[in-house]
């Protein structure tokens, strides 16, 4: 994956986040406070706005800024949580030009692993872990398995997307929706839906 | 949707404008990034105490920002977390070199946040402790959720702590006399209507029209309980006797550990209250329901207070800490000691706490 | 009809009877007949400030009882006056042998009421004087109406006279002051919706979910125009532009002559706002408006203030005198000269102001 | 008109007041606040409760605490006027135990003369005076002729009640009807209702 790739995906995500930003709300509305495609999209217009003059740093640098602006504008829980998932990300890959698939598990990887520090949540407390989670997981196997970038990240997407589904039927134990106890069985994560975004907008970068 | 506004975008960035344009004598408000802090800020030597959170809770925070209690208020979008970048401007723009205490409520976002500007102010070389306010008793359970939500005790522990800082109490003190305000502090709120966010444009929920919401959040968290619709003296009854009868609390809080220079967990309970206790009691509204209705709530309280043998020491009524134009009340019960109560009693000079 | 309340009966009772056991160093309360008064009433040599009306726009009056400010306070019935006997022994209570101001607000029934109790209070010996409040511009005419309302500039008047009152003015000067406030003095108020009178039990007038009345009394009276709803900045300039342009106002009203100990017509005229004049703004909530919202109004009011050379040099900003749960704002003008601007800034404690 | 008829017609109003409180205050509602039945109903029920120790009271007497009673709890506009009203009837019958016709004459004109004082409204502004006005033109011609005291009110009560239905055409220039301009025109004043259901008490005491 190279650095325009990179650049891709970011556009890409900010895209869908537009797309969705409705979408997202009403996720959050029903069992949250209807603001986390109002909050993404706040932050994910700026990013966009960043992207043309990121153009030439090194990866681990574009990240970062991504990562700093997501924190300055989102708020919320969602602003801590990709700020942290980009900043680890940025840390996974310093001086890196272009990311070979083991940058990118790493790169997956820290960022999880930030989101779980920052956040202290668990596998099956029905958040955005829910989907990076399994997703780490399963680009690992493709490591594993020698897969190139391409393979992998399109394995991820159907986990992803699958992993998103699976969180309509879990109660919510962290975030606002935790205060709702049974009544959030039944709708979908917001915060999972925007994570099954990004990797998707990834995978189309890596495809396009 | 019936509000004074303009667009929605630009509610909290005008309702601030205004704000500045008020009271220039006592605050100052910077934009990019959001703030609010003391017009005479930094007070050299003084410990700095900033809170913040979600707007649309007025006149918390800003309204508290002046002498004897906040150094700087950072407002969020509606009901949104304000971001790391805004507290550590703050906390550099107040810090008067005797250390930071960032107050905050327990949300999720606001935790995260408030983190994160510790972190941020702690790479900058000033020195931050965070206390966390989680007092609202309506949530039972700490080990499925994010914990118990951080309401009217805020208000409370941003007196009493800023009139601590005043009287020259270092960081310390004055995180630990936070930490005690907010184990002593328990609060209960409800609602008759839903609150309706600007950008959202429809209330966040719909009550029927003899219908209530017991327990609701300041943010419209749904509460314990959907009931028909009672008197009000039944309403401060269950509210009053859900925070007198609430047992031992017990949670796992993350604090910030200056020696170790990281994050601790730390466990807090909370004590009971028993009779004899001395109280502070606060009937909040909700920001739509009139003064007149609030009295009628301290009148019922004051009597369950009495009948449990709490002995009411000092009393707050009014609309401190809101939910946008939502109607109904909470009511807050403080356990105070001699140095709360000389502290509570201290000078305060803000835009909506003077005395 | 969604009320923090009992009865609707017991609704004035027993919020009166919370603000007692709220505020028992500050204030009593008497009932049969009903007043709240200062604690430390009478203030030996001191005139005494007494005002009052139809509850249900608390917190004024009784919420201004206390030092610096009013010395009783008669609260009727919710929207009706209250009676000459509640007027008469709140007199007798607070009167320092100094004599006592009657502030009342133009509606015929709080006229008749006060007329008839200063004449009560004449046969008792007690030096009784009254000045009538009449500020809303909404009300254009007064040939064919009672006259224009008392509403927001009723609010600045008790804390103006109270303050002289502290400072050793006499009864006629007091008098005097209360006057020129009054004619100095102008509002103007709007409704996005309507309140609930208790006994009623259903909104007073209809609104449609876009529409808002221009020019609202306090007691839900129709304005000057039903409007569809406009933005904060478009209804700030109505009310600000309506209260800044209004003419010479011109009314013969009723006052109680010491030397001829009878009732005498008096002509008043206000004078114009005109560029270069001082002001002082008061933003009102009427009463389930939040406090950010008044900030968007006052941050539009500060700009068209600006525009027409009127310099704010004090302003107050939020619920003092409501209609209930209603919402909706209403803004006052009072120019101000270097006396007032010195009795306004002069301490105040009471229940609801307090410097 | 002896005594015991004056106490008949205090009790027949407060029943009046009682059985009509929803209608005046309905009346009140079109083109005032809402509780003029509400208003008159609190006096005049404390009026009924003293009026069995006020049975061997003079006259004067007897309307003289009835008004005491009005102007201490009615309030609003209708409580000093009603009050002012049974003040100055009080004060034309000093000392009688039975009111000839033309005691009654004065006890009406002399009670107008008070509610015109004390609220300087003039005929036509759509006030209780309306009613109150031409009902004592109405007696003094029945004196001038030497009708009976029965047959007198008999007149006055057809008077009053043609000139309540008549304030429905006005516009209101008193009170707080006045602020409603034109649309106070159609609505018959709560005011002027109230007196007429006076007038019509007496006469029911006159009858009984
Ligand atoms: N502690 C947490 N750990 C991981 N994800 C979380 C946590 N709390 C909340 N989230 C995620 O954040 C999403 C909500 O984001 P958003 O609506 O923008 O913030 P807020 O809840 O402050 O309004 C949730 O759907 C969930 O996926
Ligand atoms: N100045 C006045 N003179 C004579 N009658 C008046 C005057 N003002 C009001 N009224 C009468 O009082 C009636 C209203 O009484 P009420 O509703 O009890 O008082 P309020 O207007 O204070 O609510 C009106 O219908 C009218 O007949
Ligand atoms: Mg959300
Ligand atoms: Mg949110
Ligand atoms: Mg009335
Ligand atoms: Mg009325």
């Amino acid at each position: 994956m190279n650095k325009s790739q990179v650049i891709q995906w970011l556009q890409n995500f900010a895209t869908e986040i537009e797309r969705n930003k409705e979408y997202l709300t009403e996720l959050d509305a029903a069992i949250g406070d209807a603001d986390h495609g109002i909050n993404m999209e706040r932050g994910f217009k700026k990013v966009a706005s960043q992207l043309s003059s990121l153009a030439d740093k090194d990866i681990s640098t574009i990240l970062k800024t991504v990562s700093m602006t997501l924190i300055s504008t989102v708020g919320g829980a969602s602003g801590p949580l990709y700020g942290t998932f980009f900043l680890r990300a940025s840390a996974a890959v310093t001086g890196k030009e272009k990311l070979a698939t083991e940058d990118l598990l790493k790169l997956l990887r820290l960022g999880l692993e930030g989101v779980i520090q920052r956040g202290k949540a668990q596998l099956g407390d029905k958040t955005m872990i829910d989907v990076l989670s399994p997703v780490v997981d399963n680009f690992q196997k493709s490591v594993d398995n020698n897969q190139t970038t391409l393979v992998a990240m399109q394995q991820v997407v159907i986990v992803a997307e699958q992993a998103m589904k699976d969180t309509i039927p879990m109660l919510a134990k962290k975030g606002r929706a935790s205060y709702l106890g049974d009544r959030s069985i039944g709708h979908q994560d917001p915060g999972a839906t925007s994570t099954y975004l990004m990797l998707k907008s990834l995978l189309a970068a890596l495809e396009s | 949707m019936k509000k004074l506004i303009n667009q929605p975008d630009s509610f909290v960035r005008e309702s601030l404008a205004g704000m500045a344009a008020a009271h220039s004598s006592l605050l100052k408000v910077n934009f990019e990034p959001t703030f609010v802090y003391r017009a005479d800020a930094p007070v050299t030597g003084k410990v700095a105490i900033i809170s913040g959170g979600g707007s649309g809770h007025e006149p918390m925070h800003a309204g508290f920002v002046g002498m004897g209690m906040l150094d700087a208020a950072c407002p969020g979008e509606v009901f949104t977390s304000p971001t790391p970048d805004q507290m550590l401007a703050a906390a550099k723009q107040v810090d008067g070199g005797a250390g930071v205490l960032y107050i905050v409520k327990n949300y999720s976002g606001d935790v995260m946040n408030f983190e994160m500007a510790t972190e941020l102010a702690r790479v900058e070389d000033i020195r931050v402790l965070n206390v966390l306010i989680d007092d609202d008793v309506a949530v039972q359970d700490s080990l499925y959720t994010q914990g118990r939500r951080g309401v009217g005790t805020t208000v409370l522990a941003e007196k009493i702590c800023g009139a601590a800082a005043a009287d020259g109490y270092n960081l310390p003190q004055v995180a630990d006399l936070c930490r005690r305000v907010n184990l002593n502090g328990r609060s209960m709120g409800m609602a008759l209507t839903s609150c309706t966010v600007p950008t959202k444009g429809s209330p966040t929920f719909s009550l029927g029209d003899r219908e209530m919401e017991i327990g609701i959040g300041i943010h419209g968290e749904p509460g314990r309980e959907r009931m028909s619709l009672k008197s009000v003296d039944e309403i401060t009854e269950i509210l009053a006797l859900s925070i007198i009868n609430d047992r031992r609390y017990s949670r796992t809080v993350r604090e910030w550990d200056e020696t170790q220079e990281e994050w601790v967990d730390v466990e807090l309970v909370n004590s009971e209250f028993k009779s004899g206790d001395r109280v502070l009691a606060f009937v909040n509204g909700m920001g739509g329901t009139p003064l007149s209705e609030l009295y009628i709530v301290y009148r019922k309280l004051a009597e369950i207070c009495q009948k449990h043998g709490l002995q009411i020491m000092r009393n707050l009524i009014g609309n401190y800490i809101t939910s946008l134009e939502m109607q109904g009340c909470s009511i807050t019960l403080l356990k105070v000691d001699d140095e709360m109560l000389r502290l509570w009693d201290a000078p305060v000079k803000t835009a909506s706490l003077c005395w």
